[in-house]
């Protein structure tokens, strides 16, 4: 393993940026622009952690400018951990979803259990309980057992991880089809509710105040994870793929639990908080720091928690261990803070202070191991626009309306109803506790999932779709039909929809065909976000999605919430009585 | 018949967080701070049947260990094979 | 009447609780610490569902040695109701205030739906309004919850009249389809499926009601005692 | 410094829910049907400091399991001591 000891000269010559997913393009960026001089190997490491597809969005950004994201009911729109929509009654709704697509190829129940679990602090870092999840799967067609074991151990890892911390599942979707079979999709929403005086965010400001790490120890597990997950898979890497974290959620509830303590009852101390996902503490750090805008930050490495002894810079900072928080609290209130994370029994230690200037400066064993400008590592990362051609396929569809010929009504209909993608998904949602926190009025089953929320007389519906076969068609009418559809579900429910979380589940942006899938699916879901007035408030995207070449089909997975007025609106599905009539609504 | 032992743990930099809360348990709440260190894995014993010798036997546990027992991205596992008084 | 609810690191339903026993019975309800403190000036103790210590060794083995748990142990001495629900059963037979023990069900999967059950024993504090033999609804939620015993302790359990529910379809392995027992002195039930979540129209379900209503009926007509 | 070998395994007339399901995967999803049983059991690891000897070392162990590690309704627990080299 390379370790500091690679001089920053041989960095450069032997273009060691690359193997860590940076272009020469932008290494050049970095020493010649950035640094006006070579970045050592610490340095190398947080740029191209921060500069990852996942952390920078450099390839989506402009992509991502194109969404409706603004409407009387948006408090907080992208940007943050995650989205806010004014539900009345003082109350906001929280919500956003995360895609875990790469590490659940690699291991599937560790990969669905860390992805609850990212998406979970998201959600209470905002200071939010979390009331409910879903979650959206593609697979490919079931061929054999290995198939089904592959899909129960990822419904086991959403389950145990759900379950153990007490937030319930409440409904999701799935699909099948042999798009997906090597590059199968694992996302996940999360909706929390909060008390719309208590918003926080993620920065770090104020010169003098404390920095704060909260929660599991810091391990060599999943280093470098970000631009692991923004990299594409081949058959010949498969023995690359060892970016296995494991997920904890007893310990993720303490620190859930502690965390809304500070933010609901220590107001006065608290800055700023942000959960540690992609690329780790430096992301986390970083983040806070440049949106806190006009301070730097120092952090000593040797008060971080430690799991392994002889951790190098590089890794304590990339490293991509789960169910940790960063703070900024007020500089004389530390002791107030961790008394409270130790009531919990949740660590937590003071790792560095909030400077004059801009730099984000790390000191290891009493060295300065990195000085870079923080806006550097956060706003300032590079943005691509990348070219968009319209994929062949598209140019040669024949524009002639399949006609599906049925000789035998009911041996079709039987057909239908035996393929796993439209038969009943009560086998997964069964694994799910759907009820804990007693507010889950219409479980899984039904249309969206039905929650109420205390203290009012209202209700939330919430649902997961897509179908990336009309995207494959034709992105842009499947990017509306897919907000669309939730909208449906949302309103057949008694629910009137308020905004939409998406997961841009796609190909390679660098293959212009590709990028268009993605362009366009963003517009076809604009159009129709504008045209429900469901603004978007949050999102993920995971791109690369393709293996040996072959993409998977583009899939942005909306996730829609839907508020209902009054109790008495709510509805279900199923049919109520004998000699109702049945009507067809619509085209 | 063989009989092969098979031990399956965590990878050295993997978090165990079963092993963590029950050492917690052992310091903390029964008081045995003499305990340092504790690894929980998983251990298994399998019977083999109808396989002409011991090599055979391991070749099998190897490739069940590999493909199921243990994920290699995040578990080492190792095992002995011992014949059974029975298969003679 | 005061209820104490149980609060151990993992717990997950004990704000559950809290608000069936306060808004919907409107009852007194406190949270009360796995740290410790005293129970004394409660009338009764809840423990609620959930992953205490994350199950990672077995369901309610490490929360068993709370602190609390000693408190318990008098309390459960005074005669006064016991309930644990789910892996607040689990914590009573690790803590050795019920027999037996709950393995993993037999799917190997974790299960949450509906369940009927039967009233095996109408005749303790806490299934007095329920009839006899009368299946109710109430939903399950576990991944551990096939209660296990031997068979000298079954014996014991059926001639001391001890299983209060049973499911009228097995969902989880149980022996003898095993929902809920009461303890030998009867002041202390275990049960797998959770009545807390059975107590609002809204939500499904009434069924749960009563079993509080059983409790409550019984404490009162006792009379409160405070020593 | 000692090391406590533990094996927790269910008791004999207790069906495991979990070994029996992956002894299904192995013949059924594998096909590897020489496999007779499958037996899965806890595997920990024990250092132990600060004890005079080893005899004080098993004792602890012992309690240990017996209090915690087993559940003695439904597993059976048994281990080894060794001594390791760093507390000579
Ligand atoms: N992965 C999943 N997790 C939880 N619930 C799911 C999942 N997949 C489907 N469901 C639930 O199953 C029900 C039917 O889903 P689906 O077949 O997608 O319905 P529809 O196509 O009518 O929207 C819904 O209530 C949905 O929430």
């Amino acid at each position: 393993m390379i370790k500091q000891a690679v001089s920053p000269q041989e960095i450069k010559d032997r273009k060691l940026y690359a193997n860590m997913g940076l272009t020469d393009h932008e290494y050049d960026l970095i020493a010649n622009q950035v640094l006006k001089r070579k970045p050592n190997y610490t340095e190398i490491g947080l740029y191209s952690g921060m500069w990852s597809e996942h952390c920078s969005y450099k390839n989506s950004k402009p992509v991502l400018k194109k969404f409706y994201s603004k409407s009387s009911r948006v408090v907080q729109g992208p940007g943050e951990g995650a989205g806010i929509i004014d539900i009345g009654d003082g109350k906001g709704i929280v919500f956003k979803a995360e895609s875990h697509n790469h590490p659940s190829a690699v291991e599937p129940f560790q990969g669905a259990t860390t992805g609850v679990g990212g998406i979970l602090r998201d959600i209470f870092s905002m200071g939010a309980q979390p009331i409910a999840c879903l979650d959206s799967l593609r697979f490919g067609e079931i061929k054999n057992q290995n198939d089904s074991y592959f899909i129960s151990q990822i419904v086991a890892g959403i389950s145990a991880y759900g379950n153990c911390i007490g937030v319930p599942t409440v409904g999701g979707d799935v699909a099948f089809d042999d798009a997906y079979s090597k590059n199968p999709l694992v996302n996940v929403m999360c909706v929390g509710l909060m008390d719309l005086d208590k918003i926080k965010v993620g920065k770090a400001a104020g010169v003098g105040n404390s920095i704060i790490y909260v929660g599991a120890s810091t391990g060599r597990d999943g280093i470098n994870g970000a631009s692991f997950a923004s990299s594409q898979f081949d058959s010949e890497h498969e023995s690359q793929r060892s970016a296995v974290q494991v997920g904890d959620p007893f310990t993720e509830k303490l620190v859930m639990d502690a965390c809304l303590e500070v933010i609901n009852n220590h107001p006065d101390a608290l800055v700023g908080i942000q959960d540690m996902g992609a690329a780790g503490l430096v992301s986390s750090s970083a983040e806070m720091g440049s949106k806190a805008g006009g301070n730097g930050m120092t952090l000593d490495l040797d008060l971080v928690p430690q799991r392994e002894s002889g951790m190098t810079p590089f890794e304590i900072m990339l490293s991509e261990s789960q169910e940790r928080m960063l703070l900024c609290v007020r500089a004389g209130h530390e002791q107030e803070i961790l008394d409270v994370f130790d009531d919990f029994g949740v660590q937590a230690a003071v790792i560095g202070h909030v400077t004059e200037g801009s730099n984000y400066k790390l000191i290891h064993h009493g060295e300065v191991v990195a000085d870079v400008p923080v806006d550097s590592l956060a706003s300032d990362a590079p943005v691509y626009h990348r070219e968009s051609q319209v994929p062949d396929r598209l140019l040669h569809a024949s524009n002639e309306q399949f006609d599906p010929q049925v000789k035998d009504l009911e041996a079709t209909t039987n057909k239908m109803l035996a393929q796993p993608t439209i038969a009943s998904k009560h086998s997964i949602y069964e694994t799910y506790d759907t009820q804990v926190q007693t507010n889950t009025v219409v479980a899984p089953g039904s249309d969206a999932a039905v929650l109420r929320v205390r203290g009012t007389n209202k209700a939330l519906a919430m649902t997961t779709d897509v179908n990336g076969r009309y995207l494959y068609l034709d992105p842009r009418v499947g990017g509306q039909m897919a907000v669309a559809e939730a909208a449906r579900n949302v309103v057949a429910s008694g629910g009137l929809p308020v905004g939409i979380t998406d997961c841009l589940n796609f190909g390679n942006p660098e293959k212009p065909d590709q990028f268009y899938e993605l362009d366009q699916a963003v517009m076809g879901m604009t159009d129709a976000c504008k045209l429900f007035d469901t603004p978007v408030i949050s999102g993920n995207v995971s791109l690369n999605n393709e293996f040996d070449g072959q993409a998977i089909y583009p899939t942005p997975m909306v996730g829609m919430v839907g508020l209902i007025e009054k109790l008495e609106y709510i509805t279900t599905q199923d049919f109520k009585g004998t000699d109702d009539l049945i009507y067809i609504v619509g085209k | 018949m063989y009989l092969a032992k098979i031990y399956v743990n965590y990878k050295q930099s993997i978090l165990n967080p079963e092993a963590q809360a029950i050492k917690g348990a052992i310091i903390n709440r029964l008081g045995y701070d003499e305990v340092n260190d504790l690894k929980l894995g998983k251990y298994f014993e399998l019977t083999i049947d109808g396989v002409k010798n011991k090599d055979e036997a391991a070749k099998k546990t190897d490739e069940i260990c590999d493909q199921l027992l243990a994920n290699v991205n995040m578990e080492t596992y190792k095992y002995e094979i011992e014949e059974l008084e029975a298969a003679k | 009447m005061r209820f104490a609810i149980l609060s151990f690191p993992g717990s997950n339903c004990e704000y559950d609780l809290l608000h069936a026993i306060t808004d919907v019975m409107g009852e007194t309800g406190e949270l009360v610490s796995y740290k410790g403190g005293s129970l004394n000036e409660f009338d009764a103790v809840l423990i609620p569902g959930g992953f205490s210590y994350g199950d990672y060794l077995r369901g309610g083995a490490i929360a068993r040695f709370s602190p609390i748990i000693t408190e318990l142990i008098k309390f459960a001495r005074t005669g006064k109701p016991i309930v644990g629900i789910c892996n607040g059963f689990q914590i009573l037979t690790e803590a050795g205030l019920l027999p037996g023990t709950l393995l993993t069900n037999k799917t190997a999967k974790f299960i949450c739906k509906p369940v009927k059950l039967q009233v095996q024993n109408n005749q303790t504090m806490f299934t007095s309004e329920y009839q006899f033999g009368e299946e109710i609804e109430l939903p399950i939620a576990h991944g551990e919850g096939n209660y296990f015993c031997d068979a000298t302790t079954l014996k014991e359990l059926e001639e001391n009249n001890q299983i209060a529910f049973k499911y009228a379809e097995n969902p989880n392995g149980s022996v003898d389809d095993i929902a809920g027992i009461v303890s030998k002195s009867g002041n202390v039930l275990g049960m797998m499926p959770h009545p807390e979540r059975a107590v609002e129209e809204l939500l499904g379900s009434t069924d749960g009601i009563r079993l509080f209503k059983s409790m409550i009926e019984n404490v009162m007509s006792r009379g409160i005692v405070y020593d």
